[in-house]
């Protein structure tokens, strides 16, 4: 039965699950076990990046497609919310036809997009997608009277997501039953339902053709694949699936800027979440967001007491002065590439035991994954 | 080379388009304005995209950190020129290239020791992987910004341009920067150079051969690796070079002026074709001139000129003006 | 001066978590062609990828002339006269033929500087070389890509050379001319190590041979030997010469 | 299936690849395809299958004409080709590759098209038709490695076994046995064997290796610098002057068996 | 109440684009508590704690932690942040909590405009006030004006405002440029071509933010000896105001400079910037200070109690000192009053080396008539 709902893709790892498992428990009871706004707002976030890497990850991952323009999406659907919402009022309304509106840009341009990359090179593509990405941002912040320019856009929610919509006076569990908590699972239901609806997508024959695309597209052609469909219609999933993170954001901040959804940074921390989580998994995305999410949100208040502690060596203190804590995140982005090169889900799964006795005695390999290797962006 | 019949083509491009607009802008002094900044615009532009185009084209590295080098070419520079008030003060030219060539050497010096660091520990371990080389030089990227931070601190620093470099020339009505004139020669020189090694020593086939098949060169008996440095840390002096060009024409840098950049050489790249000094030289005097021609006749759509540029030519070329043989 | 100008002892090999040779002994008399043949995955290319220094040998030791390369860089190992035709044949397909055997010629800065003798001599045996002189080697076919391969490692003089399956994918009147390469070469003083599937060239060339299988070398000895001996082939190679 | 092709001639610069080649190949035969090095056999294949636009000519199936359809609308329409150099999915295990091509046969009903919602695994036809393959090519044992580890031998033999999954009416090979040990080959050669005796099928074969030929063929084409010279039987072929000369490089003094 | 720590967020970019300016800020502030509690940190023998958060530039970033601030860490009010965008994003959070949020330094206008509520103070100076002082320096009868500005609404709104101030002069050109600009050539030459036959005195103003202003491009030009066009700006924190220096005799309107207020204030700011730092305080060090000694000034009127809405009645109207002199928070937007000043680069200033501005005049806000916005 649950294999079902993971799209027969089961972890195949046991810490993997038990990690898994922990996430999903903690995202779950964040609001009763650790109370706080901040909590509750890194909890949202990790939701919304779940979403969003998951969806960066069926391109990347599965599709072979280093696009830079992926927060684009990202920021139609939270533009979509957020403009729907500014211009007609709070209301379910708003929310639907922000939704909906961001959904068709984006697959308009998506499909745009998918076609003009098969005229490219694939590495052509990628700087493309990356001038591509600025000039958008730019234009987001040009249109200032739609998008509020550079100020973005504050807008209100319907009421029952409001923090002040009070379900009961009574607290539960210590915590007071409000509007927040109420918009709070509603992104976790919907983020656990586009999570699960991507991995079947990507555990579907349709998937399998991705990937093998993704290893050799030469070749899939020839054995009778259109190519050309199949990435094109994964841009768009995966297009449609950031439009619908990106209204998940709106949703909660109930603010939208040009650098809140559309900023390269944002890409950047998309990118490096699924490298840490491990490309072409899914599963990467989720633990990727987790881990990345509480890294970025912590490590300045962690730096603050490093950078105290050794506050005797000057020249030490500056580098760990939470002023620098990019630093420490590039670092990481490095380290990551170089040490976990499949990352946490590929180095988790390479560590279950052989699946078959070997078979001749004198050669006896040790089967394992060898690490994802090659190249992405050529093929 | 290849380059039994030269394609002429891409070259006559710059011309091309001059001409086409020159009844656009009707008043020929101001095309004459724009046409000379543009193309000195190019250069400048040429100088900080060569050292790229050279590790691209050369190694097959993608390296999205590139900019680094650039700002600390810059950096540098506010630091030797800082301590050579003597030099720049005065308006004579000679005296201020006796401080500005110092700096240029010192930049390029230090942009090519770190580029020796860099290559070690960033992008050896991602040799022939496009995505990993854009994931680890991004993250170099940040390294390097944040290190300039803690160096120089956060805050942007003036780098004044040497008193005899300042102002222009007049031509009539129009008027020509001096300095812009300056990175024409540095520009010319770089171009001369690279192509020189490139197409006339064994080196240059050496490197591609090596691109395509490290083994194989290595099992000809060539010490790829330390070629493979030497072309890095080359390319990085060379962003070093660009840098001091890019602050002394900005007169002030801040760390993030090597991102600002970044798009900008990413398209004149494009535009050239990935890899081909030519094709860069073409693409940065094709971006030079737009943005001022545009910026005169439509500055609403003078944002976009780039793009739109890189889109036209890779409709008509869609490997870019020169592709190499891929 | 030791007979043997290559000698394998005891090498074993792991690529990655894998362990593919087992302790190789082999070794390679001076002037004289050595054969090794071998099933599909005995364990041949990872033998000369071994000597090469492409793969590091984890045990054992590899001596050139008597020098220890077990753990020298392949450009090292190159430079001490060793020419190498890989089973990929590590064409360079973006650069043109002449481009190809400019690299492969070290002495030579120009394409005039490449020793004009020698290369009329490639140009009689492999046609298609000269032919194809300045186009990018990439658009070759396979055949001539494999003829190209072999060029690039007689280009100049060596001491040894290394080649893995040249035959694969030429027309029979090329094989010929091959193997009158080899020939040659063997008769001015070049010692030979030949992994080949191709059976006439074995019997024709091999002074040596040596039988892999699973990482080992289970047979070792003169050519003539092993072809006069139809059970032994049986037994090694699964067929009869 | 019925292939034919009419006046096909590629040009690439200056140079004829392939000069206006007129053949049709029946089902139910096998025909070799012999020629030098460099001679347009490879190019000739990938005029057929698409890979290469051709400058003049034609390529039509069953009398359908295919010359303006693309590499993969070919192969859906019938044509299997399995590539001179080794060309399959890397980092997909072997199992993997064989299904992928299994499901391509069968992408032309619904089931398995733009599928985006079943779950892979639940395709337990798809599965065991892979299995099948990879026992008819000895490589069931292998079936969860990945391909980029396999010897150079096995690759060869998975390149075959791609092309059997994919079931095509017209079967082309580029030298299926090219670096496989003469232990080895017979197992491919068998295949091939088998699918001759199915009759249905049409074969072209691309073999440097005579005694292969000599033994497979019912009929061999010669190409020599990209036009075809000659045509027909076996035996009269290889016996004519030019395949002994040019081909096999026998002077015609001393023509005598060779291979 | 007494005895309880009286606690102060302080949200500003302490890193992010606007580093530089947000860590001026804090400096001052922490300087402005020092001098204004006389060195305790103590208001009514109540503590007084700051609690520092960086929001890296980012709204969505400063709107969690000003919420966290009001409700996890229960600050009594709030100060920062350092962008506009971070501030507009801001203020429903102060209207949610009920609690009050000190503006220091974002400038946009809508801030104690139509985005106002009641919780919102600010000791920054706005749009408006800035483009007013500047107006002043510029109009004058028989002027021609250009001006140049980013393409954005920054740069948009400051042009439209400076339009809305000057009332003797004329506004002949508009040149708006990309932000990112690095070549002005072509901006220049539609100025240029459109001021050159222009009869009277001939200005381009120029409303420029961020690292690359136009400054030394356009000096290069000299415009005044070819076609008699003057430059004229704003003022800046000292990095961004070197350039000035290619314009001695330049005049326009600044926030702050050190030498020009002579005040008690100012004074023991200078001295012990310079005695701590080697260096003089800028622009937002003073800003910073100054909203230090509006706090202090409210909670010292009620006595140490942080009741938000005592703290508001007390704040409306409330006349503090600070570097700049006296400042009053107007009671229909509270948005601080405040003098600017007049400046003139130094005639022999030198390319290069620091601004050298001197005093014109100091624009009294009686003198400004800055508009009130919002809806009350
Ligand atoms: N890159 C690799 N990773 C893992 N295993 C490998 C790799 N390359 C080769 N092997 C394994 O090493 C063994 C020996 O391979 P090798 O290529 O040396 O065989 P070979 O004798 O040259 O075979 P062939 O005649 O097919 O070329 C095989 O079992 C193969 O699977
Ligand atoms: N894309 C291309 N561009 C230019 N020339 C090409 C191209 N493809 C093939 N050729 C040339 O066409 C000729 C025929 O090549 P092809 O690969 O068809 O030969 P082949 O008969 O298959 O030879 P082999 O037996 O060596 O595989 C060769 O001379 C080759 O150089
Ligand atoms: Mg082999
Ligand atoms: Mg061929």
């Amino acid at each position: 039965m649950l294999s079902r709902f993971l799209s027969n893709d089961p972890p195949r790892n046991k810490v993997l699950a038990v990690v898994l498992v922990l996430l999903f428990a903690t995202l779950l009871l964040t609001p009763f076990l650790i109370p706080g706004v901040k909590a509750l707002d890194v909890a949202a976030k990790i939701l919304i990046f779940v979403v969003l890497a998951a969806s960066f990850d069926l391109l990347l991952g599965y599709t072979g497609i280093v696009s830079f323009a992926h927060t684009m999406f990202f920021g139609i659907g939270a533009y979509g919310v957020a403009i729907a919402s500014t211009r007609m009022g709070a209301g379910w309304g708003a929310l639907a036809v922000g939704l909906a509106a961001a959904l068709v840009v984006s697959f308009v341009l998506a499909l745009a997009i998918g076609l003009f990359s098969l005229r490219v090179r694939a590495i052509f593509f990628s700087m493309i997608t990356l001038a591509f990405a600025a000039a958008f941002q730019t234009l987001a912040s040009q249109l200032s009277d739609f998008t509020g320019g550079e100020d973005g856009l504050t807008f209100k929610m319907p009421e029952v997501l409001s923090p002040g919509f009070k379900l009961s006076e009574t607290p539960f569990l210590g915590v007071s039953l409000d509007g927040r908590l109420i918009c709070y699972y509603l992104m976790f239901v919907v983020a656990l339902v586009l999570f699960l609806a991507m991995l079947r997508i990507v555990n579907s024959p349709f998937g399998r053709v991705l990937q093998a695309i993704r290893e050799n597209e030469f070749r899939a052609e020839a054995i009778g694949y259109r190519v050309v469909v199949y990435r094109t219609v994964s841009s768009i999933l995966s297009a449609l699936f950031a439009t619908m993170a990106g209204a998940m954001l709106s949703v909660w901040l109930r603010y939208n800027g040009p650098d809140t959804s559309l900023s390269f940074e944002i890409m950047m921390d998309v990118l490096l979440i699924v490298v840490i989580g491990g490309m072409g998994t899914i599963y990467g995305a989720a633990i990727g967001s987790g881990l990345f999410v509480v890294a970025q949100s912590y490590l300045q208040d962690l730096l603050k007491l490093a950078s105290e502690a050794v506050a005797g060596l000057p020249w030490l203190a500056a580098l760990l002065s939470p002023d620098r804590w990019l630093l420490w995140l590039g670092l990481l982005f490095v380290l990551s590439v170089y040490y976990f090169p499949t990352g946490v889900v590929g180095r988790l799964r390479a560590m279950r035991p052989p699946p078959k006795p070997p078979a001749p005695p004198a050669a006896t390999p040790i089967k394992r994954t060898p690490p994802l290797q090659g190249d992405f962006v050529e093929n | 080379m290849k380059n039994l019949d030269f394609d002429w083509m891409p070259l006559a491009l710059v011309p091309m388009l001059a001409i086409l607009v020159l009844p656009m802008i009707g008043s020929g002094s101001t095309w004459v304005t724009l046409t000379v900044a543009g193309l000195a615009m190019g250069m400048i532009i040429f100088i900080i995209a060569s050292g790229l185009t050279l590790v691209f084209g050369l190694m097959d590295v993608l390296n999205f950190g590139h900019g680094v080098f650039i700002a600390l070419g810059a950096f540098v520079a506010t630091s030797v020129l800082g301590s050579m008030g003597d030099y720049t003060g005065s308006s004579s030219l000679w005296v201020n290239l006796m401080a500005v060539l110092p700096a240029m050497v010192v930049a390029m010096l230090v942009a090519g020791a770190i580029g020796l660091a860099f290559e070690r520990f960033i992008v050896r371990p991602v040799y022939g992987n496009h995505l990993k080389q854009i994931l680890i030089t991004m993250g170099g990227m940040i390294i390097g910004e944040e290190l300039i931070k803690v160096i120089w601190g956060p805050l942007q620093i003036p780098l004044p341009l040497p008193e005899g470099m300042r102002g222009s020339i007049y031509l009539g009505d129009a008027a020509i920067e001096k300095y812009r004139l300056l990175a024409v020669i540095v520009g010319l020189a770089v171009f001369g150079g690279l192509l020189w090694t490139l197409t006339r020593t064994k080196i240059g086939l050496l490197i591609r051969a090596g691109v395509q098949d490290r083994e194989m060169v290595e099992s000809l008996g060539y010490r790829i690796k330390t070629l493979f440095i030497g072309v890095f840390v080359v390319g990085s002096a060379l962003a070093g070079l660009g840098g001091v060009m890019w602050g002394l024409y900005q007169q002030n840098v801040i760390p993030q002026m090597g991102a600002q950049v970044n798009v900008l050489i990413f398209i004149v790249l494009i535009i050239g074709g990935l890899g081909s000094t030519t094709g860069a030289l073409v693409g940065a005097l094709l971006v030079g001139l737009m943005a001022n021609y545009t910026g005169f006749l439509a500055p609403k759509a003078a944002l976009f000129s780039n793009i739109a540029l890189m889109m036209a030519i890779l409709l008509w070329r869609p490997q870019g003006v020169y592709a190499l043989n891929k | 001066m030791n007979a043997n100008l290559l000698e394998l002892k005891g090498v074993q090999t792991h690529i990655g978590a894998y362990h593919i040779l087992h302790g190789v002994n082999l070794a390679v008399p001076r002037g004289q062609l050595t054969m090794l043949l071998g099933r599909n995955g005995a364990g041949k290319t990872t033998t000369l990828r071994t000597i090469m220094g492409l793969w590091k040998a984890s045990q054992g030791s590899v001596t050139l002339n008597g020098q220890d390369i077990t753990q020298a860089a392949t450009p090292q190992i190159a430079g001490l006269g060793v020419a190498y035709v890989p089973e990929t044949m590590g064409i360079f397909a973006d650069l043109t033929v002449k481009e190809n055997m400019l690299l492969a010629a070290r002495a030579a800065r120009t394409a005039q500087q490449i020793d004009e003798k020698r290369l009329q001599w490639i140009f009689s045996l492999f046609p298609a070389v000269e032919k194809f002189w300045n186009h990018p080697a990439g658009k070759l076919s396979g055949g001539q890509k494999q003829m190209l391969a072999v060029s690039r490692a007689i280009v100049e003089p060596r001491e040894l050379l290394i080649v893995d399956e040249p035959s694969k994918g030429l027309a029979p009147a090329i094989i010929n001319n091959m193997i009158d390469a080899f020939a040659q070469l063997k008769a001015s003083g070049v010692t030979i190590l030949l992994v080949e599937q191709n059976i006439n060239f074995a019997k024709r060339l091999g002074d040596t041979v040596a039988v892999m299988d699973n990482g080992i070398v289970v047979h070792a000895g003169s050519m003539k030997q092993l072809a006069d001996d139809e059970e032994l082939q049986h037994s090694l190679l699964g067929l009869a010469l | 299936m019925k292939l034919a092709t009419q006046d096909l001639t590629i040009r690439f610069g200056g140079h004829v690849a392939v000069n206006g080649v007129t053949c049709s190949f029946e089902p139910g035969t096998l025909t070799a395809i012999v020629g030098p090095n460099g001679a347009g056999k490879t190019t000739y294949f990938n005029l057929i299958s698409g890979q290469l636009k051709a400058s003049a000519g034609t390529v039509t199936l069953d009398g359908r004409d295919l010359s303006g359809a693309s590499a993969s609308q070919r192969t859906r329409a019938g044509l299997g080709r399995a590539f001179q150099l080794t060309n399959l999915f890397p980092r997909l295990t072997v199992l993997e590759n064989i299904r992928l091509a299994v499901q391509a046969a069968r992408s032309g009903s619904h089931r398995h098209g733009l599928n985006l919602w079943s779950v892979w695994s639940d395709h337990r036809d798809l599965t065991e038709r892979a299995e099948e393959i990879l026992e008819a090519v000895a490589m069931k044992d292998k079936e969860d490695e990945l391909v980029a580890s396999l010897p150079h031998g096995d690759q060869r033999k998975l390149e075959v076994a791609l092309l059997m999954a994919l079931d095509p009416g017209v079967f082309m090979f580029d030298e299926p046995t090219a670096g496989m040990n003469a232990a080895e080959a017979p197992v491919i050669l068998n295949l091939i064997r088998k699918l001759k005796a199915d009759k249905s099928k049409t074969i072209l074969l691309v073999e440097h290796k005579m005694d292969v030929v000599r033994e497979l063929a019912d009929r061999i084409i010669v190409l020599h610098n990209g036009t075809l010279v000659a045509d027909g039987e076996p035996a009269a072929v290889i016996a004519s002057p030019i395949v002994q000369e040019a081909y096999l490089g026998i002077a015609p003094e001393k023509q005598k068996e060779a291979a | 109440q007494a005895g309880k720590e009286i606690k102060i967020a302080h949200i500003y970019s302490r890193t992010g684009p606007l580093e530089a300016y947000g860590k001026q800020t804090q400096t001052g502030l922490m300087m402005g508590l020092e001098y204004a509690t006389g060195g305790t940190m103590m208001v009514n023998g109540r503590k007084i704690t700051l609690i520092e958060k960086d929001d890296q530039g980012k709204p969505d970033l400063g709107k969690s932690l000003l919420a966290t601030a009001y409700s996890d860490d229960k600050v009594d009010l709030a100060i920062g942040p350092t962008s506009s965008g971070v501030a507009l994003a801001m203020l429903p959070v102060a209207e949610e909590y009920k609690k009050v949020l000190l503006v220091e330094p974002a400038v946009a206008d809508s801030i104690t405009g139509e985005r106002w509520n009641k919780y919102i103070f600010r000791t920054g100076r706005s749009s408006s006030q800035d483009a007013i002082s500047n107006a002043v320096t510029v109009d004058q009868p028989g002027t021609v004006v250009a001006t140049l500005a980013q393409d954005y609404a920054f740069g948009r709104d400051g042009v439209k405002a400076f339009k809305d101030a000057i009332s003797k002069s004329k506004v002949v050109h508009e040149e708006y440029l990309p932000q990112n600009t690095t070549d002005f050539t072509a901006g220049f030459q539609r100025i240029v071509d459109k001021m050159k036959d222009q009869p009277g005195r001939k200005v381009i103003f120029v409303i420029w933010a961020g690292a690359n202003p136009p400054f030394a491009k356009l000096a290069d030009l000299d415009l005044k000896k070819r076609f008699g066009i003057e430059v004229a700006t704003g003022g800046n924190i000292l990095p961004a105001m070197v350039p000035f220096n290619n314009f001695p005799g330049m005049e326009g309107a600044a926030y702050y400079y050190y030498g020009f207020s002579k005040n008690q204030a100012n004074l023991w700011l200078v001295t012990n910037h310079y005695t701590r730092f080697k260096s003089p305080p800028d622009f937002f060090t003073a800003g910073g200070f100054s909203a230090a000694m509006a706090v202090v000034e409210a909670l010292k009127k009620t006595k140490g109690d942080t009741n938000t809405d005592k703290l508001i009645t007390s704040m409306e109207g409330l006349t503090f000192d600070t570097p700049k002199g006296p400042m009053t928070f107007r009671k229909e937007d509270h948005q601080a009053m405040q003098s600017m000043y007049h400046f003139r680069v130094a005639p022999g200033a030198r390319p290069g080396a620091m601004a050298d501005l001197h005093l014109v005049k100091e624009i009294k806000p009686t003198e400004m008539n800055v508009p009130i916005r919002n809806k009350r």
